[in-house]
């Protein structure tokens, strides 16, 4: 229903196609799908689930839930980052994907948040219990306080802050979504006495977003690391190599955005290639320090492993999980040579980079499924002998429809606010004159 | 105040798993809970076989993995020493259970009605309605789902669907001055329990007669249940007749 | 002037309040004592994200509010 | 079924949208609290502690019912049960469930489709159900009372059923239970000892014992359930008790055993031949014992039979060197040797015995046992240092010989050769004089001749035609009533001469299609049977497909018994009490017999149910039933008590749950110690009536198969199974698993679950054999050696080194013994490999439990 009056927002802002809606429909449909899917979790327990018990069940009691859990608070890592960076680094060439980033954060961790809940026997106490009584000593508390809230909220605002230029120009056009932009902006003038505080507050924000994302990143390495009976999860690299693969998938999966961006809007000219190929540097070098804490990790690890760590490394690497495991090395190491490569010959591919973003993520979410699920399955120290798990409908619908969640809202807002920064060249002159 | 322990004389357990029976009717616990566990274990080759038992209850550990992890503090150690889960807390998260290197705990994966065996929802149930009142399980323990004396909700198990539960040393015995279902009923006369402070105890006195191990002790999960009677059971031990019960 | 005193009184009241909230939760220790299961004031969780909350919405009021003389 | 649904339903159709979310808003958030304790716990709830005793094992532990406003919460051990001492086993915590099972019949039930397949059913009134049955009883009686079957499995208050109820109806009874058990080590027992039982330690005493055939911590020996026997056993080893585990499985034994020869199956009574060759070769012997004892030293002619005088067997008197009666004032009988006698030559029986067994070496032993020579030896010496011969003990001020070896054997009589196998076990502790002595192998409780010490050894094989239970043929002259035999002669009464098949069956607490052997033959045998009722709790499989009526059955909640609670060195009485009302429409089984007596009317006056109670319960004039009233159970069990010298009647047992009656004192406890010693009786070490039979039978013209052991000596030969052909290269054996024991377990959850399903053990050398690995679903094959027949299951396999690699094992009381949701896909039972008959029972009709299978991959 693209109307007349619309038409002069930029990066088709308030114009919807077809194409659109269909897009729409299809991922609310998977939104019901999950949602039915949970409903059926929430009444009859999660028994419906292929989660079970550790040790005389033979289970495990995390699985598909948390893999994701970590997985999308890992993929948020991107927007604060390249935020940060421009900001701290002032890599302006990294603006047009800025705002992107940034959005894809803060969903990533309200779809983080939503898989904790599911997860939970009791999502209501979930919520209400952690507020009254959750204990520093726990990791959890770390990932509860500061990943869900302090985390989002700052990306939230930093996200908010950094729109309101963009959010006053739209707000010059009349129009369905005029009220809303001006909101957004509230009184925001681009004097510059307001320039420089807006410029004064972002860099302070981002230098105390930097630590802040080490943390979130990190606690939930904790989680796992610092369990020392569990074989696989025990030791001090859990959390610089949850905090690097999170990097890794983060920044992947912003190539796999923005490149979509670019192609849907016909944005060749504000998303220059030296963006990707700067990101895709940016995730090689990523890969090879993950690279780096996994060998030394291996090693560490079969150099003189504990018997039931040798067992479980055995069934990793030539058991049940072999073929995981297998793949998402391969989905790791081939986009690093190839990207390397490309870096070395200074010629670059969009498709490749692309194609690059969608194997890391897969590997990453591989990955997390290795780290959560064989510890509990393989590797426990009293004789119970192997235990199994596999995901039923009900996990994958509802993850899918988490996944569809984020999909939906990501789509939804960059219909009512520009995908990136809005430049004097997009017709939008227009709006700066009538203001003078 | 007393702290509680218990210990296993080995040399005595012939396996009958009736430690386990007295534990679940004692407790109410769901189909596929094994709050007490009797591992049958075999080591060597034939004909040089030996064959062996090891009861596993909670070891109510005092440097208790599970216990630093919950995120709510639904998962405790009493002044007494029992490590309890308040099922009325408990958030079901599950990280207690995957700290645990015994894997002792056990998650309400089902409503009670549907986790105790049979469906006490289908019609076929009513005919019981007179006798039992709506009580599920039929046998349905009253002196659970009380307060413990430290006001907290921390007997007996299948409460409340999606919450953790385990052994609880049978606090709600205890603090009656009781012992628990399992050590009450143990036909060998395998297992005990008492007081580890107090030298009088017949623990204390077994203890000190004896040479005991606790279960995977490098750990220093520092549990409270010790072993008489056998060594360890070597990491070549392989479990037969395992209970793999998963509804 | 009144910005500045807003941003301050945001930034340091959610600052106090994520401190409180740290120190009034389960206190963390070697022991397992039943102390250590909850709070020693309830919701005192609540009280620490919501200080963090405060700590970065205080940027917001930073750039927000407006001078006073612009008006 | 979700209950937020409902709710917000209702409230909405109130309009109250704004309510339910409230509603649904609190519900997600603090969950759906239906907790355990419905609600808040009821004020002060009324308790009560209630007496009864178990109602699922073989040795009626002690029980008490926590019972909370009339609601049966728990089932605790009675700690002043002398059997339990306040403990239970897995299966007496477990019946709880079995209580309130709401898939047991309810209410009478009357069969609309035809037998052989799945039941369907109506309900219908006790009235009817009963009546229906007393119609066909009367028809039938009044043809010929004989023609009713009334079948029970292992018998509980048999004063009231076995007795009372069979003499009165007049029907034919087979209990048939121990034919499956261990009936041929009873009858060898019986015949060799004197008391009627297996063999058992004296746990206080024995120092070397040998657990043969039967794993030590799961029987609980024949006599008990393992909760007793394994508290005497762990003070016997904390004693400094040695245990040799002859057995081809080890497993629970495990820990307990300081010796394990896995030996094979079925060659038992090799083994016992090579250790009495050992011990007379280290001639430790105790010659005073079997000179006094025995029949040792009785004279053979040169025909295998006795030298007799008027009648009395005769001995070679050493002081006079001539023949003399055995019991003749001053004799001083010769042990061994060849004497002449009138003109022929005649040998002692131990002269016989000690030539018979020479041949059989530890060496000879190896090749068929599967046992080291060096290890037989080693057990030989360890028995003859241990039994220290000569030595004597003072128990209870009585001066007694001090043997202290023994052995122990239950089921493992059940093998073709079990009788003799036996016979054979015992002979090494006669020899060591260690039979009935201090520390040595006890048979019962206490010293007690059972009449067919005597029996046996008068024999009365009659003519053609045989009833069904082929009493007194010349096919199993000794015998112990087999079911499934029993099954065969239903289907072709001709071939064993039989005139007359059964018409009516009654069934009581029996599963003949489950849990006996040979079940294809039930199949076909009880479709035979014009009308059959079932007595059972459960719609057992007998019942689902052979029941016309079925009559429901309380479990616990009923009065029963009376029980001897009899823990070895202690005597008591115990009965079961109703700890509530009998569950839906069920009724206890003695309410049931009496009502059923008096529809066939034969429940009043002399002869009737009543008459037959006063005297089956011993009841004094005092006590006895009015013939003319119809009686309450309790009243009956007041009478009893009452008779039985408790003035308070019933009530006691009431109050106190179990009449102790103290320790059994030395003098009856022992056989030594009997007034005379073993009641004058001389034990058999040559069984010369067995040879006698064995004349007739040749004589009456019966096949080897029957006859052939019928030996004097135990004489080793290959079992028939070894005949099969030789891709059936493994032996099954069948044993129980503690927790899921007696199949009235196999239908409770709480134990179900336990063992959810049938596995197969299996070594895991032997499956490697046939690429076999662990949780395979294999096919089994059995193969009769005789007849060909082949039978075939399918299992899940379990691998374990505590099993020979020449044998498998599978555990009973699955199958599907009942209609249960949870004995659905439990996977089959033994019982359908293992064969009736020609080959696979013993001489005295009792079933063999081995069988030759080969196991094998799809």
């Amino acid at each position: 229903m693209a109307t007349r009056a619309d038409t002069r927002l930029p990066y088709g802002v308030g114009q919807a196609g077809a194409r659109f809606f269909l897009l729409v429909a299809g991922l609310l449909v998977l939104v019901g799908l999950g949602a039915y899917a949970y409903t059926r979790q929430f009444v009859e327990g999660e028994a419906v689930t292929g989660l079970r018990d550790i040790g005389t069940m033979g289970g495990a009691p995390w699985g598909l839930y948390v893999a994701f859990v970590i997985y999308f608070v890992g993929v948020s890592f991107a927007g604060i980052t390249v935020a940060a960076l421009i900001r701290i680094l002032n890599l302006e060439h990294l603006r047009p994907v800025s705002r992107m980033a940034e959005v894809l954060t803060v969903l990533a961790l309200v779809l983080g948040a939503m898989s904790v809940i599911v997860d939970l026997g009791q999502p209501g106490r979930g919520i209400v219990n952690l507020l009254l009584y959750a204990r520093p000593q726990s990791p959890f508390f770390g990932t509860f306080s500061l990943v869900i809230s302090g985390y989002l909220v700052a990306s939230m605002v930093y996200l908010y802050l950094e729109s309101r230029k963009d959010a006053a120009l739209c707000a010059r056009e009349p129009g369905r979504l005029q009220w809303f932009h001006r909101l957004w902006a509230a009184g925001y003038k681009d004097t510059r006495e307001q320039r420089e505080r807006h410029l004064r507050a972002s860099w302070w924000l981002s230098l105390f977003i930097i630590p802040l994302l080490v943390t979130a990143h990190s606690t939930l390495g904790f989680v796992f690391g610092l369990q020392i009976s569990a074989f696989g999860w025990y030791g001090a690299f859990q959390p610089p190599e949850f905090l690097i693969l999170a990097g890794v998938s983060g920044i992947g999966l912003l190539i796999v955005i923005a490149a979509a961006a670019r192609q849907t809007l016909h944005l060749q000219e504000q998303i220059p290639k030296r963006v990707f190929t700067w990101l895709a540097n940016f995730l090689w070098v990523l890969l090879v320090v993950y690279g780096y804490l996994m060998i030394v990790e291996v090693l560490t690890a079969i150099y003189q492993p504990h018997q039931n760590e040798e067992a479980l490394i055995r069934t990793l690497v030539f058991g049940n999980y072999a073929w995981m495991y297998w793949l998402s090395v391969g989905l790791l190491i081939v986009p690093l040579v190839v990207l390397l490569v490309q870096s070395v010959m200074r010629r670059y591919s969009l498709p490749i980079i692309v194609a690059s973003g969608v194997f890391v993520n897969v590997a990453a979410i591989i990955k997390r499924y290795l780290i959560v699920v064989p510890s509990q399955t393989h590797g426990r120290l009293l004789p119970y002998g192997p235990g199994a798990y596999s995901p039923t409908w009900v996990e994958y619908l509802i993850v899918l429809g988490i996944a569809a969640f984020g999909a939906l809202a990501y789509v939804v807002f960059f219909k009512v606010f520009p995908i990136t920064e809005v430049k004097e060249s997009d017709g939008s002159q227009s709006l700066w004159k009538t203001s003078e | 105040m007393a702290r509680w322990g218990m210990v296993i004389d080995l040399s005595r357990c012939y396996g009958c798993r009736a430690c386990m029976m007295a534990c679940k009717v004692e407790n109410n616990t769901p189909g596929a809970h094994f709050w007490m566990y009797v591992f049958r274990l075999e080591e060597g080759e034939y004909p040089d076989t030996q064959v062996r038992f090891l009861p596993r209850p909670c070891m109510h550990c005092d440097n208790a993995p599970c216990v630093k992890v919950c995120p709510v503090g639904a998962r405790y150690k009493r002044a007494d020493g029992i490590v309890s889960t308040d099922w009325a807390r408990c958030i079901g998260c599950r990280y207690c259970e995957v700290a645990c290197p015994y894997g002792v705990n056990y998650f309400n994966w089902k409503s009670p009605k549907k986790n105790q065996y049979l469906d006490w929802d289908s019609p076929a149930a009513e005919a019981l309605e007179p006798v039992t009142k709506g009580a599920v399980p039929p046998y349905q323990n009253p002196a659970l789902g009380g307060q413990m004396k430290d006001g907290r909700k921390t007997a007996g198990g299948g409460q409340l669907k999606g919450v953790i539960e385990k052994c609880t040393f049978c606090v709600h015995r205890v603090e009656k001055g009781l012992q628990p279902a399992c050590v009450a009923n143990c036909p060998a006369f395998a297992l005990h329990f008492g007081d580890l402070d107090d030298p009088a105890s017949q623990l204390s006195r077994l203890l000190a007669a004896n040479k005991s191990f606790r279960l995977e002790e490098a750990f220093n999960t520092r549990p409270r249940v010790y072993y008489l009677g056998a060594p360890p059971p070597s990491t070549e031990a392989r479990q037969i007749q395992a209970v793999k019960a998963r509804e | 002037m009144n910005r500045t005193f807003l941003f301050l009184a945001t930034l340091l009241t959610g600052l106090v309040l994520a401190v409180a909230g740290l120190f009034l939760a389960a206190p963390i220790g070697p022991t397992l004592g039943p102390e250590t299961s909850s709070p020693r004031m309830l919701f005192a969780p609540g009280l620490f994200v919501i200080g963090i909350t405060m700590m970065f919405f205080s940027a917001v009021v930073y750039e927000l509010v407006p001078d006073r003389k612009n008006r | 079924m979700s209950r937020i649904d409902r709710m917000t339903r209702r409230t909405f159709l109130k309009g109250s949208g704004a309510a339910a979310g409230l509603l649904v808003a609190s519900r997600f958030l603090y969950g759906p609290l239906e907790t355990l304790v419905s609600g808040a716990p009821q004020a002060a709830p009324e308790e009560k502690w209630l007496p009864t005793t178990c109602w699922i094992g073989k040795q009626d532990c002690g029980l008490l019912a926590r019972v909370v406003n009339g609601r049966v919460v728990k089932l605790e051990g009675h700690p002043g049960h002398p059997l339990n001492r306040g403990t239970l086993c897995p299966k007496g915590v477990g019946q709880i469930m079995a209580l309130y099972d709401y898939n047991r019949v309810k209410t009478p039930l009357v069969r609309t489709n035809e037998k052989g397949v799945s039941g369907r059913w109506r309900q219908a009134t006790w009235d009817e159900a009963l009546g229906l049955l007393a119609e066909r009883l009367k028809e039938v009686r009044a043809k010929d009372p004989g023609l009713i079957l009334w079948q029970k499995g292992r018998s509980k208050g048999a004063p009231f059923y076995d007795t009372a109820f069979v003499q009165a109806v007049g029907a034919k009874k087979y209990v048939g239970h121990g034919t499956y058990c261990s009936d041929a080590g009873y009858r060898a027992a019986e015949y060799t000892i004197g008391p009627s039982g297996n063999a058992h330690p004296d746990f206080r005493y024995t120092r070397y014992l040998l657990s043969w055939g039967w794993n030590i911590v799961n029987s609980g020996g024949n006599k008990l359930c393992q909760i007793t026997w394994n508290q005497q056993l762990n003070q016997a080893r904390e004693r400094g008790m040695k245990i040799v585990h002859i057995d081809p499985r080890r497993l629970s034994a495990g820990p307990f055993a300081d010796e394990w020869l896995p030996i094979r199956p079925g060659t038992d009574l090799a083994l016992a031949l090579a250790l009495c060759q050992q011990i007379l070769a280290r001639g430790t012997i105790d010659r005073d014992y079997l000179t006094k004892y025995t029949n040792a030293p009785f004279l053979v002619q040169g025909n295998g039979f006795f030298l007799k005088a008027e009648g009395k067997e005769q001995v070679w008197d050493t002081k006079t060197q001539s023949v003399k009666p055995f019991d003749g004032t001053g004799v001083e009988s010769a042990l061994e040797g060849e004497f002449t006698a009138g003109g022929a030559r005649v040998k002692t029986a131990f002269q016989l015995f000690k030539e018979h067994v020479s041949g059989y070496s530890p060496e000879w032993a190896e090749k068929i046992c599967g046992i080291p020579a060096a290890t037989i030896e080693k057990v030989a010496r360890e028995l003859s240092e241990n039994a220290m011969i000569g030595s004597t003990i003072v128990v209870d001020g009585v001066t007694l010989p001090y043997r202290p070896v023994a052995f122990h054997s239950y089921h493992m009589s059940q093998q073709e050769l079990g009788f003799q196998a036996f016979r054979a076990m015992f002979m090494p502790f006669m020899l060591l004089g260690a039979i009935e002595a201090v520390g040595g192998v006890r048979v019962d409780f206490t010293w007690a001749v059972h009449g067919n010490f005597k029996a046996f050894d008068e024999i009365k094989i009659k003519d053609p035609p045989y009833d069904f239970f082929l009493g007194d043929s010349k096919f199993f002259p000794i015998n112990s009533l087999n079911p499934g035999i029993i099954a065969k002669i239903m289907l072709e009464p001709q071939k064993y001469e039989v005139s007359k098949i059964p018409e009516v069956a009654i069934i009581h607490m029996a599963n003949p299609l489950a849990s006996f052997t040979d079940q294809n033959t039930f199949m076909e045998a009880y479709k035979k049977l014009k009308f059959v009722a079932v007595i059972d709790p459960w719609l057992s499989k007998t019942a689902d497909l052979f029941a016309d009526v079925v009559l429901p059955a309380a479990t616990l909640e009923k009065y029963e018994g009376p029980y001897t609670s009899t823990a070895t060195y202690s005597r008591a009485t115990a009965l079961r009490l109703p700890i509530m009302e009998p569950l839906y429409q069920s009724k206890g089984d003695i309410d049931i017999y009496l009502d059923l007596c008096e529809k066939v009317g034969i429940l009043y006056g002399t002869g009737g149910y009543l008459d037959r109670l006063n005297s089956a319960l011993a009841l004094k004039d005092a006590d006895k039933l009015d013939l003319n009233a119809k009686p309450t159970v309790r009243t009956i069990f007041d009478r009893w008590a009452k008779s039985q010298g408790l003035a308070e009647g019933v009530s006691y047992f009431e109050t106190n749950g179990v009449w102790d009656r103290g320790a059994i004192p030395a003098r009856s406890y022992y056989g030594y110690a009997a007034n005379p010693p073993f009641s004058g009786i001389r034990q058999r070490l040559y069984g010369e009536a067995l040879l006698r039979y064995q004349q007739e039978m040749r004589a009456k013209g019966v096949g080897q198969v029957y006859w052939q052991d019928y030996t004097p000596l135990p004489t080793w030969r290959e079992p028939t199974m070894w005949k099969s052909p030789a891709q059936y290269d493994l032996t099954l054996i069948s044993y129980k698993l503690i927790e899921f024991k007696q199949s009235r377990a196999s239908q409770i959850p709480l134990l179900a679950e336990l063992a959810p399903r049938q596995l197969l053990t299996m070594n895991p050398a032997a499956a490697r054999a046939r690429g076999i690995s662990e949780d395979d679903e294999v096919t089994m094959e059995s193969q009769n050696a005789l007849t060909g027949e082949t039978r075939r299951v399918k299992a899940t396999v379990t691998l374990t080194e505590a099993i020979r690699p020449d044998v498998v094992g599978m555990p009973h009381h699955y199958g599907e013994v009942a209609k249960h949701p949870w004995t659905e896909g439990q996977g089959p039972t033994p019982n359908t490999l293992f064969f009736t008959g020609e080959g696979y029972v013993t001489n005295t009709a009792d079933n063999s439990f081995h069988v030759r299978v080969r196991v094998y991959k799809e």
